[in-house]
């Protein structure tokens, strides 16, 4: 009974741990990534004997200790109490939304199976739904605590934005999950593990491409960064629903953000490019397809695995900071525009063909 | 696991309930009268489920599945009443909207 | 345990839910109210009702609730000097509730009274609540309230519309 | 009745449904559609409908006698055992009806494209005049009583309808109204008698078709047969103008002329004869309506013949002798001669229908002037018209060879040799005749020949009509010399019985001669009155100044029913509506609105608008269901 409570805690410390990791990494890229996108060099104050990747650590360090000890300043005629709750309820929703998601297969250890996930859920990806879902009101709150025009106006529009963003990613992932016949996120890695053809990783991207594309869209848009930042749009609302925050909860906004692009690339991982698993890799080695065999122990397959679900997560979440500086801001009526006639019936469009698919291939067996 | 007589969730409901039909009551407030609606309508919701689980049937789930169908519906309908209502009569207090009587 | 859950569930339950009647400000009301949701959508969880419990947080905190916060914010409620209505509908309103209570407490409690209201829950099959019992449940014994609410949805899209919409003059 | 004779046929319908689709064309389509398309269509269905009526009637002949030709459309009214159905008969009598309805109603329909031409009402017009078309057949064509007395109805309204067809005069409108009411008066017996036929048909009348009738009406009681025939009469008396209720057809002049012609002459003013011929069987268990109708109808001939010795108006005169010639037909029925009745409408059609034309036609040269005393001398402007008009004239009265005499002849002889007949009807029909011959000639002499007396302006535009007017008068006029000819009574004989009396050769001809000299004695005193004497005849009024007063103001009728009735009723009904509708029951209908807009009042106070109100007031209705759940 202890031991299992230890091994919950265990698990849910480790993946509370590796998502603020994943925060700060996410953080130092931002800068360095639009750095070398601007052709400048960029947070060098951060780099160790002039290394600047060896920076990352710095940053890490440096940004949490800065905020921390910077004023906690508090407009006057707020609600206080809604003040300080709007980057909680933020951080809390995309914090539990990341329990969810495996980072590795089943583990046996001493006679007992451990699933590398913090919480294996049967309802899986409706319950990261679900949470993400909450994460609006950390907007909404800031928004309307601050006591601001702007800020108000940035919680305004990311309500709007997120609820209408919400349906196209949920429906996108209601052709996942109609694909893989289950709504269990481990379930649907393992069935990832399987090849096309003899050779094709039987990754989610080859099913549903259009699906992808969808859900990379409406993530970005929900995590509200470029070209969907529209509610902290500096050149207009200064820093929109956050304006009025400074010091820890400043930060606190700004980590539920970038561990927001970690859910979402984490969903994206698990989902369309095969989670955890490695191609070729079984629980008992390689199998590659042109007949090569390399025997592995289950301990290096597992590190492997995990290995490879963290360098996919870091990898889109680097894509996504790519895009944020790659693409201008869209204007609010062609932000609206996307979300209900662009996404929306395409979305539709796809569950529909989904469906027939999945009833032809049904019928067919 | 020491198991919960059904019965609490069933009192639990009814206070819950009881507490939404008090705020129906006595607030003035539209968009709180209809919150204190939703509350009433998720204490049925809690006393369906109640019964779902001990009569072992998915009857009860199924109908809070349609209660929050009617609850969205009733949300977008009532509060775009509300908008135009406050449009035409800058309040939201429902001892102010008083045209309907004789 | 459970009793020990249940019972800091219940009072956390009866204090937002008090806290939506009798708090000044709508956005507090609303806020309360968010708690109680998903208060509730955990006590769905303890009643092996997971799909529910999810759906719960996800439409009604996730989206029916923003929209009210959303109307609430967008006519820039701020907090009433008197919120409550005058002491006569109070009093009846308070008396009518005690009463209203009592009955519903009788009828739930009473012995005899209610076949199902009493006893403890006993264990359920494994996939009871999931999506895939709760699915089959939707699209067979009620497929037509399930289209028909589609048409109810539709009706309340369009009802929104048209009563919210700015008439140009 | 021969019931093993009967033939279905499918094609009936289409008698009376050609002038409803031609109502629905001029209707709905007519006035945008133009006068040229109205003209050829409105003529052309009932022409389509005379057509279809010869080929039932060529079937009809190649039946055995006695034959009938039925078609069953669908169930009407279906009540218990009841069962009626829309359906059709053409026997012998109905085919000789339908081909004067279809026949003459497409003359007229032609005439009237020319007489009308000028009218901007036009569509309209000829709308009603299918519609009366539609209506007629359906009143000769009824398979059953119900049936009949749709169509009874329908040609009243259509009647109605056509003499206020210049609405606009006043004089018109009231004309309308009294012909409406004045056949009210007569259809309210004909109900009655319709009712009291059904509660006696008793148990097997079920479809309350004519041989139906005609056999279930042996066992009734003669007491409530004669009530009922008498009933049945009295509509007659309505329709077809009879004492004493003929008051409004000399008002029915208000119409178009040719309206005359058609509804006022020679078709719908004879449906009550057609109908007693109809229930012959009905009359004739009933010698006492027998010999109400025939003293009616005699007296009528007569009454009405001498009003129209001293009439003026050109159409008054074809008026009263309408109702004079109409008198004959109900004395020949009454008499039992069913046959010689239906004969002489038959005649009368053609050379009543003829002498309104004509008289149109005159009125259409003179611009439109009615009055005698301005026309003269007219022969030599409108040959045509003079000459048809005097072959009707000739036909009217009786000159041997003409149509008039055979069936006018026929009804004395019958008169005077039938059981139900006695020598005095014969008398009066005989004085009738000879004023009828003396009348006529007037009229004749007064319009064609002569000095014309008209003024400068008019005369100036006396013309011939055109060809559309003048082909049916002489289409008419051939039909008023040779229709005699046609063996009616014989044809009818199967359907209606063998003609009721039998005189020796010697009396016939004595009574022959005798009708032919008062015919020409007719002729003689209007000669010396009219042509060679102009004066005698105010010498004559200012000797006999009492009687001539009350002849030429008709008796006085208008102004004795006027005061008896008219004047009562008006005083009654407006007491009743003062008094009555406004006091009694609008205050009946206002008291109950008040009583429930007091209680109202009461409960509405509850609605305060204030919504937590309401708020408690459900929560307390929730309370009250939930507390007796929870306390019972």
């Amino acid at each position: 009974m202890v031991l299992e409570i230890g091994i919950a805690l265990l698990r849910i410390v480790a993946v509370l741990a590796m998502v603020m990791v994943m925060a700060g990494i996410y953080g130092w890229f931002e800068r360095k990534v639009s750095a070398l996108m601007q052709d400048r060099i960029g947070a060098n104050r951060a780099s160790i004997f002039g290394f600047a990747g060896a920076g990352l650590i710095n940053t890490m360090m440096a940004d949490p200790l800065k905020f921390a000890t910077k004023e906690d300043f508090v407009p006057s005629g707020v609600d206080r109490l809604l003040h300080t709750l709007a980057p909680c309820v933020g951080l809390f929703a995309v914090l539990v939304a990341f329990a969810a998601l495996p980072f590795g297969d089943t583990v046996q250890v001493g006679g007992r199976y451990v699933p590398l996930q913090a919480v294996p859920l049967n309802v899986g990806i409706l319950y990261i739904l679900a949470m993400l879902s909450l994460s609006v009101y950390g907007v909404v709150l800031g928004g309307w605590a601050s006591n601001n025009r702007f800020s108000f106006l940035g919680g305004i529009r990311g309500s709007a934005q997120m609820i209408s963003y919400e349906l196209a990613m949920g429906l996108s992932l209601v052709a996942m999950v109609m694909t893989y016949g289950t709504i269990d996120l481990q379930e649907m890695v393992r069935a990832q593990g399987h090849l096309i053809g003899g050779w094709l990783p039987a990754w989610g991207i080859f099913y549903q491409p259009l699906a992808f594309l969808l859900f990379l869209i409406a993530g970005i848009a929900e995590t509200k960064r470029a070209p969907f930042d529209l509610p902290e749009g500096e050149s207009e609302l200064v820093g929109g629903y956050f304006t009025e925050y400074s010091g820890m909860k400043y930060l606190m906004f700004f980590m539920s953000d970038f561990i927001e692009v970690g859910v979402v690339a984490g969903i994206i991982a698990t989902l369309f490019f095969g989670g955890w698993q490695v191609p070729y890799l079984g629980a008992d080695g390689f199998h590659f397809p042109f007949g090569l065999s390399l025997a592995l122990p289950a301990v290096v397959v597992i590190l492997l695995q995990l290995a490879t679900f963290l360098l996919k997560v870091v990898f889109f979440g680097w894509l996504q900071i790519l895009i944020r500086w790659t693409l201008p801001r869209l204007r609010y009526d062609q932000l609206m525009w996307l979300g209900w006639k662009g996404m929306l019936p395409v979305s539709l469009f796809n569950v529909l063909a989904t469906a027939l698919i999945v009833l032809a291939v049904q019928g067919s067996r | 696991m020491t198991p919960v007589p059904i019965s609490w969730f069933l009192i639990l409901g009814a206070v819950l309930f009881t507490i939404g039909t008090l705020g129906v009551m006595i607030r003035r407030n539209v968009i709180v009268i209809f919150l204190s609606i939703e509350l009433m309508l998720n204490a049925v919701n809690l006393v369906f489920v109640s019964f779902a689980r001990q009569l072992h049937s998915m009857d009860g789930q199924v109908i809070v599945f349609f209660v929050m169908t009617v609850a969205a519906a009733e949300a977008a309908v009532g509060l775009a009443i509300i908008i135009s209502v406050f449009r035409n009569r800058e309040t939201v207090n429902v001892d102010e909207f008083n045209l309907l009587h004789w | 345990m459970s009793p020990v859950v249940f019972g800091i569930l219940a009072v956390l339950l009866m204090v937002s839910a008090f806290g939506v009647v009798l708090q000044s400000s709508p956005v507090r009301s609303a806020l309360s109210l968010v708690v109680t949701l998903f208060l509730i959508a955990v006590m769905f969880l303890l009643l092996d009702a997971p799909l529910v419990a999810v759906l719960q947080v996800a439409v009604y905190a996730g989206a029916i609730v923003v929209l009210f916060l959303f109307v609430i914010m967008l006519l820039n409620l701020q907090d009433e000097p008197r919120a409550m209505a005058r002491a006569s509908i109070l009093f009846s309103a308070v008396l009518l509730g005690s009463l209203f209570l009592l009955a519903l407490l009788r009828l739930f409690i009473a012995p005899n009274r209610v076949r199902f209201g009493v006893g403890m829950m006993s264990a359920v099959s494994p996939d009871f609540g999931s999506v895939g019992s709760l699915g089959a449940q939707l699209f067979t014994r009620h497929l037509l309230a399930f289209e028909v609410t589609s048409i109810l949805l539709l009706v309340a899209i369009i009802g929104a519309v048209v009563l919210a919409k700015r008439r140009l003059a | 009745m021969h019931e093993a004779a009967t033939v279905q046929v499918n094609y009936l319908w289409l008698i009376p449904v050609f002038p409803a689709l031609g109502v629905l064309f001029n209707a709905f389509v007519g006035p945008r559609a133009g006068k040229a398309a109205v003209s050829l269509v409105a003529p052309a269905v009932v022409g389509a409908s005379f057509l279809t009526g010869c080929y039932a009637f060529m079937q009809l002949l190649s039946q055995s006698h006695g034959a009938a030709l039925v078609q069953r459309l669908y169930p009407w009214i279906t009540a218990g055992t009841l069962q009626i159905d829309v359906a059709f008969r053409v026997d012998a009598l109905s085919a000789v009806m339908v081909l004067i309805v279809s026949g003459v109603g497409f003359l007229i329909h032609v005439y009237s494209v020319g007489y009308m031409s000028h009218d901007p009402s036009y569509a309209r017009y000829f709308t009603y005049l299918n519609l009366f078309t539609f209506a007629m057949l359906i009143l000769v064509l009824a398979d059953n009583l119900p049936l009949l007395f749709v169509g009874w109805e329908g040609v009243g309204l259509c009647s109605y309808l056509l003499i206020g067809f210049w609405f606009t005069v006043e004089a018109n409108a009231n004309a309308g109204k009294k012909a409406f009411i004045v056949n009210r008066i007569g259809d309210a017996g004909f109900l009655l008698g319709l009712f009291l036929l059904f509660w006696n048909l008793g148990p097997g009348a079920h479809t309350l078709s004519f041989p139906e009738i005609s056999q279930a009406a042996q066992r009734i009681a003669p007491a409530i047969l004669t009530a009922i025939t008498l009933l049945l009469f009295v509509g007659a008396t309505g329709k077809s103008a009879q004492l004493p209720l003929y008051v409004w057809l000399p008002d029915a002049m208000a119409g178009p002329t040719p309206v005359s012609a058609l509804i006022h002459a020679a078709t719908m003013v004879t449906a009550g004869v057609y109908m007693i011929a109809r229930l012959h069987s009905l009359f004739l268990l009933s010698a006492t309506t027998l010999a109400v109708v025939a003293t009616v109808g005699a007296a009528t001939a007569l009454f009405a013949a001498t009003i129209g010795l001293l009439q003026n108006d050109i159409k008054k005169v074809l008026a009263y002798s309408t109702v004079s010639q109409l008198g004959y037909m109900f004395l020949g029925v009454g008499v039992g001669a069913f046959g010689a009745g239906i004969f002489h409408l038959m005649t009368h059609a053609f050379f009543k229908g003829l002498l309104f034309l004509g008289a149109g036609s005159v009125i259409h040269g003179m611009s439109g002037e009615q009055d005698m005393r301005k026309m003269g001398g007219l022969r030599k402007h409108m040959p045509i018209t003079f000459w048809t008009f005097l072959v009707a004239t000739i036909a009217i009265t009786g000159v041997p060879g003409f149509a008039g005499f055979f069936s006018k002849d026929e009804i004395l002889a019958q008169a005077f040799g039938s059981p139900h007949g006695s020598p005095w009807l014969w008398a009066i029909g005989f004085v009738a005749a000879g004023m009828t011959s003396f009348y006529m000639y007037r009229l004749l002499f007064l319009t064609f020949f002569g000095e014309c007396r008209a003024d400068e302006h008019t005369r100036h535009h006396i013309h011939e009509s055109p060809l559309t007017m003048t082909v049916p008068l002489m289409v008419l006029a051939v039909l008023s010399v040779f229709g005699g000819y046609i063996p009616v009574p014989e044809f009818l004989q199967p359907v209606l019985g063998h003609e009721a009396g039998h005189l020796d050769a010697g009396t016939e001809h004595m009574l022959l001669g005798a009708s032919v000299l008062v015919v020409f004695a007719g002729l003689g005193i209007a000669t010396l009155f009219y042509m060679l004497q102009p004066g005698l005849p105010v010498l004559l009024a200012q000797k006999l100044s009492g009687l001539y007063d009350v002849v030429y103001n008709k008796y006085y009728v208008d102004e004795f029913y006027d005061a008896v009735l008219v004047r009562p009723t008006v005083i009654v009904s407006t007491w009743m509506w003062r008094i009555f509708d406004v006091g009694v029951i609008d205050g009946l209908v206002n008291g109950a609105a008040q009583a429930v807009a007091a209680n109202s009042g009461l409960w509405r106070r509850w609605q305060t608008g204030n919504t937590q109100q309401y708020a408690v007031s459900m929560v307390l209705g929730a309370m009250a269901i939930l507390g007796y759940f929870a306390w019972r």
